[in-house]
C-alpha cells in the first residue's frame, strides 16, 4: 500500500487536477449506484410504488416542483433523480459486467494464440478478425434478436441483463484479444520466460505466472476505455429499443423515454440522465487517459 | 390554378400499391386517396355514393348498383360494370387481403355496363358497409398487366400493382419511393370535384418518418405540413407553436385486456393448480384495480375515451347503457382477489407490444404499477408488434394488451373475431379469441347477428353487450383518440377511422 | 502483389461463411415471419400452407446450402415486410447510407487528422487542451443524443437545416446521389456530423498518440540531427509514418461508421439501409436482416483488402520478395 | 597428462532447422518453395565435467541455438545431445536431472520477470524442484543465495527494476544455482554490460566454478572474455563450428582463416592509432548459405575446393579444424 | 595550438522529474580541434550521450540545459532558436546514433532521404543532389550505389545501413561529428569497416569528432584524446596513449585494468567493486570516492576539479599540489 502511494502512478496521479476531478466524479458515480438502495428516496423499480397522478412533476426549483421528487418525475411517476441512481447502477453493471467478459475472454484468446503460436494462433485471430466484422451495436442487435427468438419471453426478460453483456462484451473481445497476442509475442521470448521453460514449468504455468501479469499493463487501459464505451452502448442499444427491460431502466433507457418528452417541455426526464451519462463516461474516459499516459513509460 | 402543396408524414409507409393485397391502414390511407370504392364514407362515416350511385337489396341474396356515368380511370379507361364484376372478383382471390369485405358475395354479374348485381350466399344486412372498403380497379388495365390477381406478399412476388395505379380517384400516383417519398397529383377529371365541399389541394407528398420526435421537428421546422400521428405528449406544444394547430377526434378502436381463461393453469404466474382468471371476480379484482382516469389524463394526455364496453358509439350496436365500467376501486379489487382465494395477490405476466397503439407500453407499465399495488405483482413484457402478434397468436401468453378497430361499423366483427368460441364455431369465429373465452349464450347471439336482420338483431347485439359487461371475458380500457396535427393553414375533416381525405382539404 | 491480393481474397471466404452461418441461424431462430405475413386473419391450413412455401419445414441443412446457393447470385429473396426483392431494397438503399459514411469519414478524417497533428505537435498549448477536452465530449455523448440535439438546435430553433431526410437526390443509373443538389447538401450536413463525430475523436486522439509516439523514435531525432525543417519532420517524416495505424483503424472505423448509421439514420429519417435494418429487425423481417450483415461482411472484406493495399503502398517493408533478404 | 574425464555433455552433429517461409496461402500461390533457415548445421562437441567450453562467433552464427537445443528449449532439427550419458529428452523429462542444468542469459533486464519480487524469483526453481520444505526454510535459502552472488538476502524484497544491470546478471546467476546445478548454459551472460561490471560477473563465475565444481558452456562473442574463462573454444561459423582447440592453443596458433580474422578484427588497446585488418564482405545469409565451405566468399585462401566441397573437421594439432586449406597446407 | 573548433564550457544538464532535480551532467568542459577525434568513454548512464545530444542541441524536455556554454568557432550555439540551430545541425554538425535501423526512417529510400538533406544544406538543385547522393554511398561503401539509391533501409544489412547513416551524417559536410556508440550494434567484424571507415573520412575531409562509446579498442585505435566520464563528469581528459597506458584517475585505471587482457590469462580480472551512484543519490565530495581504492578525507569533503596531472588532466585530489 504505501509503495503505491509512492509510486509514480499515485504521483502523476496527484500531479494532474483534472484526473484527480474524473476520479472523484467517478468515485461518486460507482459510489452513488451502488448505493443507490439505501441513498435513494424512491424505488424505482418496484411498479407498486409509482404514483401515476405524479407523473412529469417538473424539478424542484420549478413552480410546480414538488420536494419529493428533487428531479421531477417521468412519464410513469418515477422518481427522476432515483431512477438515475438506480439506472446508473444497471449502466455500470452491464459496463463492468462487459468489460470484464470481454477482458477475461480476450487475454485468454490473445494468451493462447500468442504463446502457443502456429495453428492456434491463426485459428483465433481469424475468429477475432470475423468478429471484428461485425460493429458492436450490429452484434448486440443479432445477440438479442437470437436469444429474443430463442428463448422464451419470460426467461429472456430474467437475463435480459446478461444478454446485453453478453452482446456488447462477445463485440469487445478482439480488441483485448490482439493487444494481448501482441504483447505476449514480445514477452515469450524474454528471457524470463526462457528461464522458466528451461526449470520446465507448465505451459499454463508460465501463461499465468509470467506472462500474464507482464501484459495486463495495456490490458488496463483498454479496459477502463472500453468501460465507457459499453456504457454507451448499453445506452444506444436501449436507444434502439434492444437493451434492458423499460421496467428496469438504465441511463441509456431513461434517454430514450425521455427522448419523446424533449418537445413537449418535460426537459428534466432526458436531460439530468444524459448529464448523468455524460458526466460517468467522460470521467471514466479521463481516467482511462491519463492511466493511458501513465502506465506508457515512453510518454514519462 | 396555383399549385397547392400538401407535405404529409406519418410513421409508416405502405408495403404495396396493390389495393387488394394488404387490408392495412398504413396502406389504404395512401390507397384511398387514388382509388374510389362503389360505397364511400361520408365525413361522419356514413354511407355515401362513390362508384355507385344508388343500391338497393332487390332480394335477400341478391344487392343492386347503379354506377357512375362518365368516370374515367387515371389511364383513360372508361369505368364499367365489367370492372366493378372483376374488382370483386379480385378481391376473393385466395391472395387478397380483403376477403372479409368479401366473404358472403357468391358473384358479381353485369346486369347492364352500369348495374352490377352483387349474390350473396346467405342474406347479408351489412354488405354495403363492407363493400366501402373494396376499391374498383380497372379491368383492361389490369389484364394489361398481368395484375389480375392481388400480389401474393407471401409467394415473393412483385406485380406491377406493387408499385403502379391506376384508379378513378381524386389523386393519382406521380411518383413513388417505397419508405421514401410519394407523390400524389391532383387528377383533375374526378367525378367528385363537382360537388360540393371539396378541396383544392394539387400535389401530396407523402414522406414517412418513424422517429416521433423528428417528425415532430419537421412539423414544427415547417417541412412538413401535416402529420397524421403525432405523438400524444406532444400535442400541448404543437397547439401552442405558432401556424401549427391540431384536430382531435376519436378512433374507432379499442384498447382492451385480453385474458387466458381456458388453460387450467397459466403459463406465466407463479399460481399452480388452478388459473386465476378463469375466475370473475379476479377478472373483476383487476378490472377495479386499474385507475383509467390516471390513465387517461396522464398517459394518454387526455386523448382516449375510457370506456366500459367493447367497441365506440360509431359502431352499428353500441349502447350507451352498456358503455359503464365497473368503478376504480383498489380496496374493493384487494377484497375479490381475497374472496377468490389469493389474499397475497400472485405473480402475472403481461404482455404488450411497444409499437402498435398509441402509448402502448406506457399504458401497460402503468396498469402494471396499478396491479402490483392491489398485490398482483405483474411483470411487464414489452415488444415491437412482430414477436408480439407471433406470441399471442401462439396462446403462449397470460395477460395481454390488444386494440381493435371495427372498419365495418358493425357489432358482429368484433363479436364473432374476439368472443366467439374458438371450437366449431364457423369460419372465422374467435380468431382473435387468444384467451379462449367460451360462453354458449354468446355464440348463439353471434349467430343470430349474423343472420337476423332490424330490431332482433340489434336485440342479439344488446345482450351480448350485456354479457360482454357481466362477464369481463376482455378488460376495456378505452377507446383511442386520433388526433392529427398540421400546419395552420391547412384544413381537412378528421375521421374516426383515422383516413385523411384530402379532397376535403383545404389550402390557404 | 496480385498474390497478395488473390491470398486475402481466398482469406475472405471463410469470413464469408461464417457471416452466412449466421444470418442463416436468424432465417431458423429469429422471429416468427409467418405470422406477421398473415395479417389479421388467418386459418391453420393457410399458415401450414405459407410454412411450406417458405420452405420452412425442409431440413437444417438443406436450407442452408440453398440460402448460400442464392446468396451468391445476390438473391436474398423477397422481403417479408415489403414484399420486395431485398436485392433491389438494398440497392436502392445503399446510396443513401454509402453517401452518409463518406461524408462522416471525410468529416472525421479531414478535421480528425488535423487536430490529432496540432495536438501531438503542440501538447501543451491552449488550443489542443480545448480539442482534447471537446474530443472527450465527443466519445462521451450517445449519438443519438448528439443527432437530436442538432436538430432541435439547428433544425426547429433555428431553421437553417432540414431535420430529416436526404433532400432532393439526382439519379444516376440505378445510384441516387445527394451531393448534386442543394438540398439533398444541406440535408447531409447534421446527420453527417451526428455520425461523424465519434468517429473524429477516435482519429483525433489515435493520431495524437501516434504522432507522439514518432516523435519519440530514433530516426526522428536523426532527422532533426541533419537539420531538416520543422515542416518536413512533422509532415514529411512523422506523419507518414503515423499513417500505418492510422489507416487500420480508420478502416475498421469505415465500417464501425456504417453500423452507427443504424442510429443516424434512425433519428433523422435517413432512408438507408440502416433505417430499412432496424425496421426489419423489429418487424422479424429475417432476409433483408441477413443480406444487411452479408453486405456489412461484404464492406468489411474490402474495406480490409483496401486497407492491407494501403498498407502495402505505405509501409515498403511490407513488399516482400523485393530487393536484398 | 589426458587423464580420464568424466563427460558432462555430448553434442553430436547437432542440427537445428527452422522454418521462414511465408504463410502457406501466400507461398502457394506466389509459388515459391519453403525456406529453411540453418541455424545450426551439425555441430558436434563434448564438455568434461568440471570444465569450460566457449563458443565464438558473430552475431547470428547461431551461438544461441546451440544453447537453447543443448538445454532443451528447441527439438533438435538432427543429431543428438547426451546430458551426464544419459539421451536429453530423457533427462528433461526427469525433474531430478533437469534439475542438474540451468542457463544463465544475455540481457539482465529481460531475463528477470518484471512483475515478480527478486526473493520469488530466486525462489522459483527451488519450489518447482521441491527441494526445501517451509517458507522459511526457502527463505532462509534465497537468503544464502543472495549472499553467495555478493548481495544482501534483504534484497529479496525487492523488484528487478531497482537494481542495476550488473546486479540484475547477479540475481540472474542466483535463480540459476538455486536448484544446485551442475551444468550452466551461460549465453553472453556480460554482452550488456560495462567493462568494470563484467569483470565482477566473471570473477564471480569462476569463482563458483572452484568452489561448486560447475561445467560451463560458455557463449560470447568477445574472444577477450572467452579466453579468460574457458578450457575450450569452437568458432562457430554461420551454424557450424569452423574450428575447436584448447583454450591457449586457439589464442596462440589460430589455424582456421575466419579464427586468424576474428582475431585480428579485436580493437587492441595496444593498437593505438594503427588501423586493424577487418574481415572483408558481408555476413551471408544462412537462408541461403554458400555452397562447400560457408567462409569460401570473404576467405582469402579461397579456392575451387573451397566452393564446391564442405570441409569436414580434421585434427590439426591440437586443435579440430574444418578447412580445405589448412588440410593442404595452405594457410 | 589552433583554435578549437568546439569548445563546451562548464556544461550542466538537467532533468527536472517528481524527485527533485537530476543533474545529468554537470560542469562538463572540452574542446575539439579541427580534424581531431575526441574519444570518450565512461561506464553506462554516465553521461556521454548527454554530452553529445548537448552539443548537437537535442536534449529533450524534462531535460534542459541549465548552465554553461557550447561554442563553435568561438560562436555560442546552446541558446540558439530552432531555425537558427537548424542550420548549424547537419551543416555543421553530424550526427551518427547507435542503431542504424532505428535511425532511418523506414518509410523512405535511403537516396530520398540523403537528397532531402542535401538539398536542405546546399544549394543544389535534386537532381545535383541525387548525384551527389550516389557519391555519397560510393564513398562510404556501398557497392552498385547508383542501383541500390532506391532501396529502403529494410533491404540493407546492418553494416551498410550503418554506413548510410554515416554518409546521411556526413552529406551536408559537416565540420563536426558526434558519433554516438556507432559501432555498439554491430558485428566485431563489421565494427571494424565502419570504424575504419570513419577514420578515413575524417582524415580525408578534415572533420573533427566526438566519438562516444563503451570501447576501449575502439578508442584506443581510433581517438587522439578520450575524454572519461563517470557519473555526469569527465574524471580524466587527455592524449589516447596516456589515458590508457598511464592513466592518473583511479576510475581511469579501474576501467582499464578490469578490460579482460586478450594476449594471457589472468586468474582473477581486475574489477571495481560497486557500482556507478544513481544521479539522485551522488555522494558528496568526489563521486567516486565509495569505490576508489585510494580514497582519503578530502575525497569524502571536497569535490575535486580537473587537474593538471601530468600528460593528462583528471579530476582528482590525488594530484591537488600543495
Ligand atoms: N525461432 C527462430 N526462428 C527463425 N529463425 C531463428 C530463430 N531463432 C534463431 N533464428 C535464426 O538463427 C540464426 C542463429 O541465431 P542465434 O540466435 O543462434 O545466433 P547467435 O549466434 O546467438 O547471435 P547473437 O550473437 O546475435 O545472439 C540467426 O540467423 C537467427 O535469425
Ligand atoms: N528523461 C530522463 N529523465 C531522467 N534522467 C535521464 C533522462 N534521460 C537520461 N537521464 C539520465 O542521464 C544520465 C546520462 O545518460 P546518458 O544517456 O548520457 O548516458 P550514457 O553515458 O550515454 O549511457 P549509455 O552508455 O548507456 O548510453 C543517465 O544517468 C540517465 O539516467
Ligand atoms: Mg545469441
Ligand atoms: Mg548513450
Amino acid at each position: 500500500m504505501r509503495a503505491f502511494f509512492d509510486s509514480d502512478l499515485w504521483w502523476s496521479f496527484t500531479r494532474s487536477r483534472i484526473t484527480v476531478a474524473s476520479a472523484i466524479v467517478a468515485f461518486i458515480c460507482i459510489g452513488g449506484a451502488f448505493m443507490a438502495p439505501l441513498l435513494a428516496p424512491h424505488d424505482p423499480f418496484d411498479l407498486a410504488s409509482l404514483q401515476l397522478m405524479d407523473a412529469f412533476t417538473p424539478p424542484i426549483w420549478t413552480a410546480e416542483g414538488n420536494p419529493t421528487y428533487p428531479l421531477g418525475t417521468d412519464d410513469q411517476g418515477r422518481d427522476v433523480l432515483s431512477a438515475i441512481m438506480y439506472g446508473a447502477r444497471v449502466s455500470l453493471f452491464v459496463g463492468f459486467a462487459a468489460t470484464i467478459f470481454a477482458t477475461c475472454v480476450g487475454v485468454l484468446v490473445g494468451l493462447l494464440a500468442g504463446y502457443l503460436g502456429g495453428t492456434a494462433d491463426a485459428l483465433l485471430m481469424r475468429i477475432a478478425d470475423i468478429q471484428l466484422t461485425f460493429p458492436s451495436i450490429l452484434v448486440a442487435l443479432l445477440v438479442d434478436g437470437i436469444v429474443r427468438a430463442a428463448l422464451p419471453r419470460e426467461v429472456h426478460d430474467q437475463i435480459a441483463l446478461f444478454v446485453v453483456v453478453f452482446a456488447i462484451g462477445i463485440s469487445e473481445w478482439p480488441k483485448f484479444a490482439r493487444t494481448v497476442r501482441g504483447s505476449t509475442l514480445v514477452e515469450r521470448n524474454k528471457e524470463y520466460v526462457l528461464a522458466a521453460r528451461v526449470i520446465g514449468l507448465s505451459k499454463a504455468k508460465i501463461m499465468l505466472q509470467h506472462v500474464l501479469p507482464n501484459v495486463l499493463g495495456p490490458v488496463l487501459v483498454i479496459g477502463t476505455l472500453n468501460l465507457a464505451l459499453a456504457i454507451l452502448a448499453e445506452a444506444t442499444l436501449s436507444f434502439l429499443g434492444v437493451g434492458v427491460p423499460p421496467t428496469q431502466p438504465s441511463l441509456g433507457t431513461l434517454i430514450r423515454i425521455g427522448n419523446d418528452f424533449l418537445f413537449s417541455g418535460e426537459w428534466w426526464i432526458t436531460i439530468f440522465p444524459g448529464v448523468a451519462l455524460i458526466v460517468m463516461v467522460l470521467s471514466v474516459n479521463l481516467l482511462g487517459d491519463w492511466l493511458r499516459d501513465a502506465l506508457n513509460p515512453k510518454l514519462r | 390554378a396555383e399549385a397547392r402543396t400538401v407535405r404529409w408524414s406519418a410513421s409508416g409507409d405502405p408495403n404495396t400499391m396493390d389495393p387488394h393485397s394488404q387490408n392495412v391502414g398504413t396502406v389504404t390511407m395512401v390507397l384511398q386517396q387514388i382509388y374510389d370504392p362503389l360505397i364511400q364514407r361520408s365525413r361522419t362515416l356514413g354511407l355515401a355514393p362513390g362508384l355507385a350511385v344508388s343500391w338497393e337489396q332487390v332480394e335477400p341474396t341478391r344487392w343492386r348498383f347503379r354506377l357512375r356515368e362518365g368516370v374515367r380511370f387515371h389511364e383513360g379507361q372508361t369505368f364499367t360494370a365489367e370492372d366493378v364484376v372483376f374488382s370483386i372478383d379480385r378481391a376473393k382471390q385466395p391472395t387478397s387481403n380483403f376477403g372479409i369485405y368479401v366473404d358472403t358475395i357468391e358473384s358479381a354479374v353485369a346486369v347492364d355496363p352500369m348495374t352490377v348485381d352483387v349474390i350473396t350466399r346467405v342474406p347479408d344486412p351489412i354488405l354495403p358497409n363492407k363493400i366501402a372498403s373494396v376499391f374498383m380497379m380497372s379491368r383492361s388495365w389490369s389484364e394489361a398487366n398481368g395484375a389480375t390477381r392481388p400480389q401474393n406478399t407471401r409467394q415473393r412476388e412483385e406485380i406491377h400493382t406493387t408499385r403502379n395505379t391506376n384508379g378513378t380517384g381524386a389523386f393519382r400516383l406521380a411518383n413513388r419511393e417505397p419508405d421514401v417519398r410519394t407523390v400524389l397529383a391532383r387528377h383533375a377529371d374526378w367525378w367528385g370535384w363537382r360537388e360540393e365541399g371539396t378541396g383544392n389541394v394539387t400535389e401530396i407528398v407523402f414522406r414517412p418518418i418513424s422517429s416521433d420526435a423528428t417528425r415532430i421537428a419537421a412539423l414544427l421546422s415547417g417541412e412538413v405540413d401535416f402529420v397524421l400521428d403525432p405523438p400524444l405528449q406532444d400535442l400541448q406544444r404543437l397547439r401552442s407553436a405558432q401556424g401549427v394547430s391540431v384536430l382531435e377526434g376519436p378512433e374507432v378502436r379499442t384498447i382492451f385486456l385480453g385474458m387466458d381463461q381456458f388453460r387450467p393453469e397459466l403459463l406465466y404466474s407463479d399460481v399452480r393448480g388452478r388459473n386465476p382468471l378463469s375466475d370473475l371476480r379476479v377478472r373483476r379484482a383487476l378490472y377495479q384495480a386499474i385507475d383509467i382516469q390516471a390513465i387517461q389524463r396522464v398517459t394518454m394526455r387526455g386523448q382516449s375515451m375510457p370506456t366500459g364496453t367493447l367497441f365506440p358509439e360509431q359502431v352499428n350496436g353500441y349502447a350507451r347503457e352498456e358503455d359503464v365500467r365497473l368503478p376504480f376501486d383498489a380496496a374493493r379489487a384487494r377484497a375479490l382477489l381475497a374472496e377468490a382465494g389469493y389474499p397475497n395477490g400472485f405473480e402475472i405476466t403481461l404482455d404488450c407490444p411497444n409499437n402498435r397503439y398509441i402509448n402502448d407500453e406506457q399504458i401497460c407499465q402503468a396498469i402494471a404499477g396499478m396491479w402490483s399495488r392491489v398485490g398482483v405483482r405483474t411483470r411487464l413484457n414489452a415488444m415491437p408488434l412482430g414477436p408480439f402478434f407471433a406470441k399471442i397468436q401462439r396462446e403462449d401468453t397470460s395477460i395481454y394488451l390488444f386494440g381493435w378497430g371495427v372498419p365495418t361499423l358493425d357489432a358482429l366483427y368484433s363479436f364473432q373475431s374476439l368472443l366467439a368460441s374458438r371450437a366449431g364455431g364457423q369460419q372465422g369465429d374467435g380468431i382473435w379469441n387468444y384467451g379462449g373465452y367460451s360462453n354458449a349464450r354468446m355464440d348463439a347471439l353471434i349467430s343470430r347477428m349474423r343472420t337476423e336482420t332490424g330490431d332482433a338483431r340489434q336485440a342479439a347485439i344488446r345482450e351480448a353487450l350485456n354479457i360482454f359487461r357481466e362477464d369481463v371475458p376482455l378488460i376495456p380500457l378505452h377507446h383511442q383518440m386520433i388526433p392529427w396535427a398540421m400546419r395552420s393553414n391547412i384544413s381537412i375533416p378528421h375521421m374516426a377511422n383515422n383516413q385523411p381525405y384530402f379532397r376535403w382539404a383545404v389550402v390557404n | 502483389m496480385f498474390a497478395f491480393v488473390i491470398s486475402r481474397l481466398l482469406q475472405a471466404i471463410p469470413v464469408m461463411l461464417a457471416v452466412s452461418f449466421i444470418s442463416f441461424a436468424m432465417f431458423t431462430y429469429v422471429g416468427d415471419p409467418v405470422a406477421i405475413m398473415l395479417g389479421q386473419d388467418f386459418t391453420e391450413a393457410q399458415r401450414a400452407a405459407l410454412v411450406a412455401e417458405l420452405g420452412l419445414d425442409q431440413p437444417f441443412f438443406v436450407q442452408f446450402l440453398k440460402f448460400i446457393g442464392n446468396a451468391v447470385q445476390g438473391e436474398f429473396g423477397l422481403s417479408y415486410r415489403l414484399s420486395r426483392p431485398v436485392a433491389e431494397l438494398i440497392a436502392e438503399r445503399a446510396p443513401a447510407t454509402l453517401e452518409l459514411a463518406l461524408c462522416a469519414a471525410v468529416i472525421a478524417m479531414a478535421v480528425g487528422v488535423p487536430m490529432g497533428v496540432y495536438t501531438g505537435l503542440y501538447r501543451h498549448s491552449i488550443l489542443s487542451r480545448f480539442f482534447l477536452t471537446f474530443s472527450l465530449i465527443g466519445v462521451s455523448l450517445p449519438t443519438f443524443l448528439i443527432g437530436i440535439l442538432l436538430i432541435l438546435i439547428f433544425a426547429v430553433a433555428l431553421g437553417w437545416l432540414p431535420s430529416f431526410g436526404r433532400g432532393d437526390v439526382v439519379r444516376l443509373g440505378w445510384w441516387t446521389t445527394g451531393f448534386l443538389t442543394v438540398s439533398g447538401l444541406k440535408a447531409l450536413i447534421l446527420p453527417a456530423i451526428t455520425l461523424g463525430v465519434f468517429q473524429l475523436t477516435l482519429i483525433m486522439r489515435l493520431v495524437r498518440a501516434e504522432m507522439m509516439e514518432v516523435l519519440r523514435t530514433d530516426y526522428i531525432k536523426f532527422a532533426r540531427a541533419r537539420g531538416l525543417s520543422n515542416r518536413a519532420i512533422n509532415f514529411g517524416h512523422a506523419l507518414k509514418n503515423t499513417l500505418v495505424p492510422v489507416i487500420t483503424i480508420a478502416g475498421l472505423q469505415l465500417g464501425a461508421i456504417i453500423a452507427f448509421a443504424i442510429v443516424t439514420e434512425t433519428v433523422f429519417q435517413w432512408p438507408g439501409m440502416g433505417l430499412l435494418f432496424i425496421q426489419s429487425v423489429g418487424a422479424a423481417d429475417v432476409p433483408v436482416m441477413a443480406a444487411y450483415l452479408m453486405l456489412i461482411a461484404l464492406v468489411f472484406v474490402t474495406i480490409n483488402l483496401i486497407v492491407d493495399l494501403l498498407y502495402y503502398a505505405v509501409d515498403p517493408r511490407l513488399r516482400i520478395g523485393k530487393g536484398a533478404h | 597428462m589426458p587423464m580420464v574425464e568424466k563427460v558432462m555433455l555430448e553434442a553430436n552433429d547437432l542440427a537445428r532447422y527452422f522454418d521462414v517461409s511465408r504463410p502457406a496461402l501466400q507461398r502457394l500461390i506466389a509459388r515459391e518453395p519453403r525456406r529453411t533457415l540453418r541455424a545450426v548445421d551439425g555441430v558436434s562437441f563434448t564438455i568434461p565435467k568440471g570444465q569450460t567450453l566457449s563458443l565464438v562467433g558473430e552475431s547470428g552464427c547461431g551461438k544461441s541455438t546451440v544453447a537453447r537445443l543443448v538445454v532443451g528449449l528447441y527439438p533438435p532439427s538432427d543429431g543428438t545431445v547426451a546430458f551426464d550419458n544419459q539421451p536429453l529428452s530423457v533427462a528433461r523429462a526427469d525433474p531430478a536431472q533437469r534439475q542438474r542444468m540451468q542457463m544463465i542469459f544475455q540481457d539482465p533486464y529481460a531475463s528477470l520477470n518484471p512483475r515478480w519480487r527478486v526473493r520469488d524469483i530466486i525462489a522459483e526453481p527451488i519450489r518447482a524442484f521441491k527441494l526445501v520444505d517451509g517458507k522459511d526454510a526457502i527463505l532462509a535459502r534465497v537468503g544464502q543465495l543472495l549472499t553467495q552472488v555478493g548481495l544482501a538476502p534483504a534484497d529479496g524484497e525487492k523488484f528487478p527494476h531497482e537494481f542495476s544491470g550488473g546486479q540484475r546478471q547477479r540475481i540472474s546467476i542466483a535463480r540459476a544455482l538455486s536448484s544446485n546445478p551442475e551444468f550452466l548454459v551461460c549465453d553472453e551472460p556480460t554482452s550488456a554490460l560495462d567493462v568494470s561490471v563484467q569483470a565482477q560477473i566473471l570473477n564471480l563465475m569462476k569463482e563458483l566454478q572452484r568452489s561448486l565444481g560447475l561445467t560451463y558452456l560458455f557463449i560470447s562473442h568477445n574472444l577477450a572474455v572467452v579466453r579468460q574463462v574457458s578450457d575450450r573454444v569452437g568458432v562457430m561459423y554461420l551454424g557450424r563450428i569452423v574450428e575447436q582447440a584448447p583454450a591457449e592453443t586457439l589464442f596462440t596458433t589460430p589455424r582456421h582463416p575466419y579464427t586468424r580474422a576474428l582475431m585480428e578484427a579485436i580493437p587492441d588497446l595496444d593498437m593505438t592509432g594503427r588501423t586493424r585488418i577487418p574481415v572483408g564482405g558481408e555476413v551471408p545469409s544462412p537462408i541461403s548459405p554458400p555452397s562447400g565451405c560457408a567462409f569460401h566468399p570473404r576467405c582469402p585462401l579461397a579456392n575451387d575446393r573451397c566452393k564446391a566441397e564442405r570441409p569436414l573437421a580434421q585434427p590439426a594439432g591440437e586443435s579440430l579444424v574444418a578447412c580445405h586449406a589448412v588440410e593442404e597446407g595452405r594457410g | 595550438m589552433t583554435a578549437p573548433l568546439l569548445e563546451v564550457r562548464n556544461l550542466r544538464v538537467e532533468f527536472h522529474t517528481r524527485r527533485g532535480t537530476l543533474t545529468a551532467l554537470n560542469d562538463v568542459s572540452l574542446t575539439i580541434a579541427p580534424g581531431e577525434v575526441l574519444g570518450m568513454v565512461g561506464e553506462s548512464g554516465a553521461g556521454k550521450s548527454m554530452t553529445g545530444a548537448a552539443i548537437i542541441g537535442l536534449i529533450e524536455p524534462p531535460g534542459r540545459i541549465a548552465a554553461g556554454q557550447v561554442l563553435l568557432d568561438g560562436r555560442r550555439i546552446d541558446n540558439l532558436r530552432y531555425d537558427q540551430m537548424r542550420q548549424v545541425r547537419g551543416r555543421q554538425i553530424g550526427a551518427i546514433f547507435q542503431d542504424p535501423l532505428t535511425t532511418l526512417n523506414p518509410l523512405y529510400t535511403v537516396g530520398r532521404q540523403l537528397v532531402e538533406t542535401i538539398t536542405t544544406h546546399l544549394p543544389l538543385n535534386p537532381a545535383q543532389a541525387r548525384k551527389r547522393a550516389i557519391e555519397w554511398l560510393e564513398m562510404v561503401g556501398i557497392p552498385a550505389a547508383a542501383q541500390r539509391i532506391d532501396s529502403y533501409p529494410h533491404e540493407f544489412s546492418g553494416g551498410m545501413r550503418q554506413r548510410v547513416v554515416i554518409a546521411l551524417a556526413l552529406c551536408a559536410e559537416p565540420r563536426l561529428i558526434v558519433a554516438d556508440e556507432p559501432t555498439t550494434a554491430l558485428d566485431v567484424s563489421i565494427q571494424a569497416q565502419v570504424i575504419a571507415l570513419l577514420k578515413r573520412l575524417a582524415r580525408e575531409k578534415g572533420t573533427a569528432m566526438l566519438l562516444v562509446t563503451h570501447d576501449m579498442g575502439v578508442i584506443a585505435e581510433t581517438a587522439d584524446r578520450v575524454a572519461v566520464m563517470y557519473a555526469g563528469r569527465i574524471a580524466e581528459i587527455g592524449p589516447v596513449r596516456d589515458i590508457v597506458k598511464a592513466p592518473n584517475h583511479p576510475y581511469t585505471a579501474g576501467l582499464m585494468a578490469s578490460i579482460p587482457p586478450l594476449d594471457r590469462r589472468v586468474d582473477k580480472l581486475a574489477a571495481i567493486e560497486g557500482s556507478m551512484p544513481r544521479l539522485s543519490a551522488i555522494p558528496p565530495g568526489c563521486a567516486y570516492n565509495p569505490r576508489c581504492p585510494r580514497v582519503f578525507d578530502r575525497c569524502v569533503r571536497e569535490r575535486p576539479d580537473l587537474l593538471d596531472a601530468g600528460t593528462t588532466r583528471a579530476a582528482c585530489w590525488l594530484h591537488a599540489h600543495g
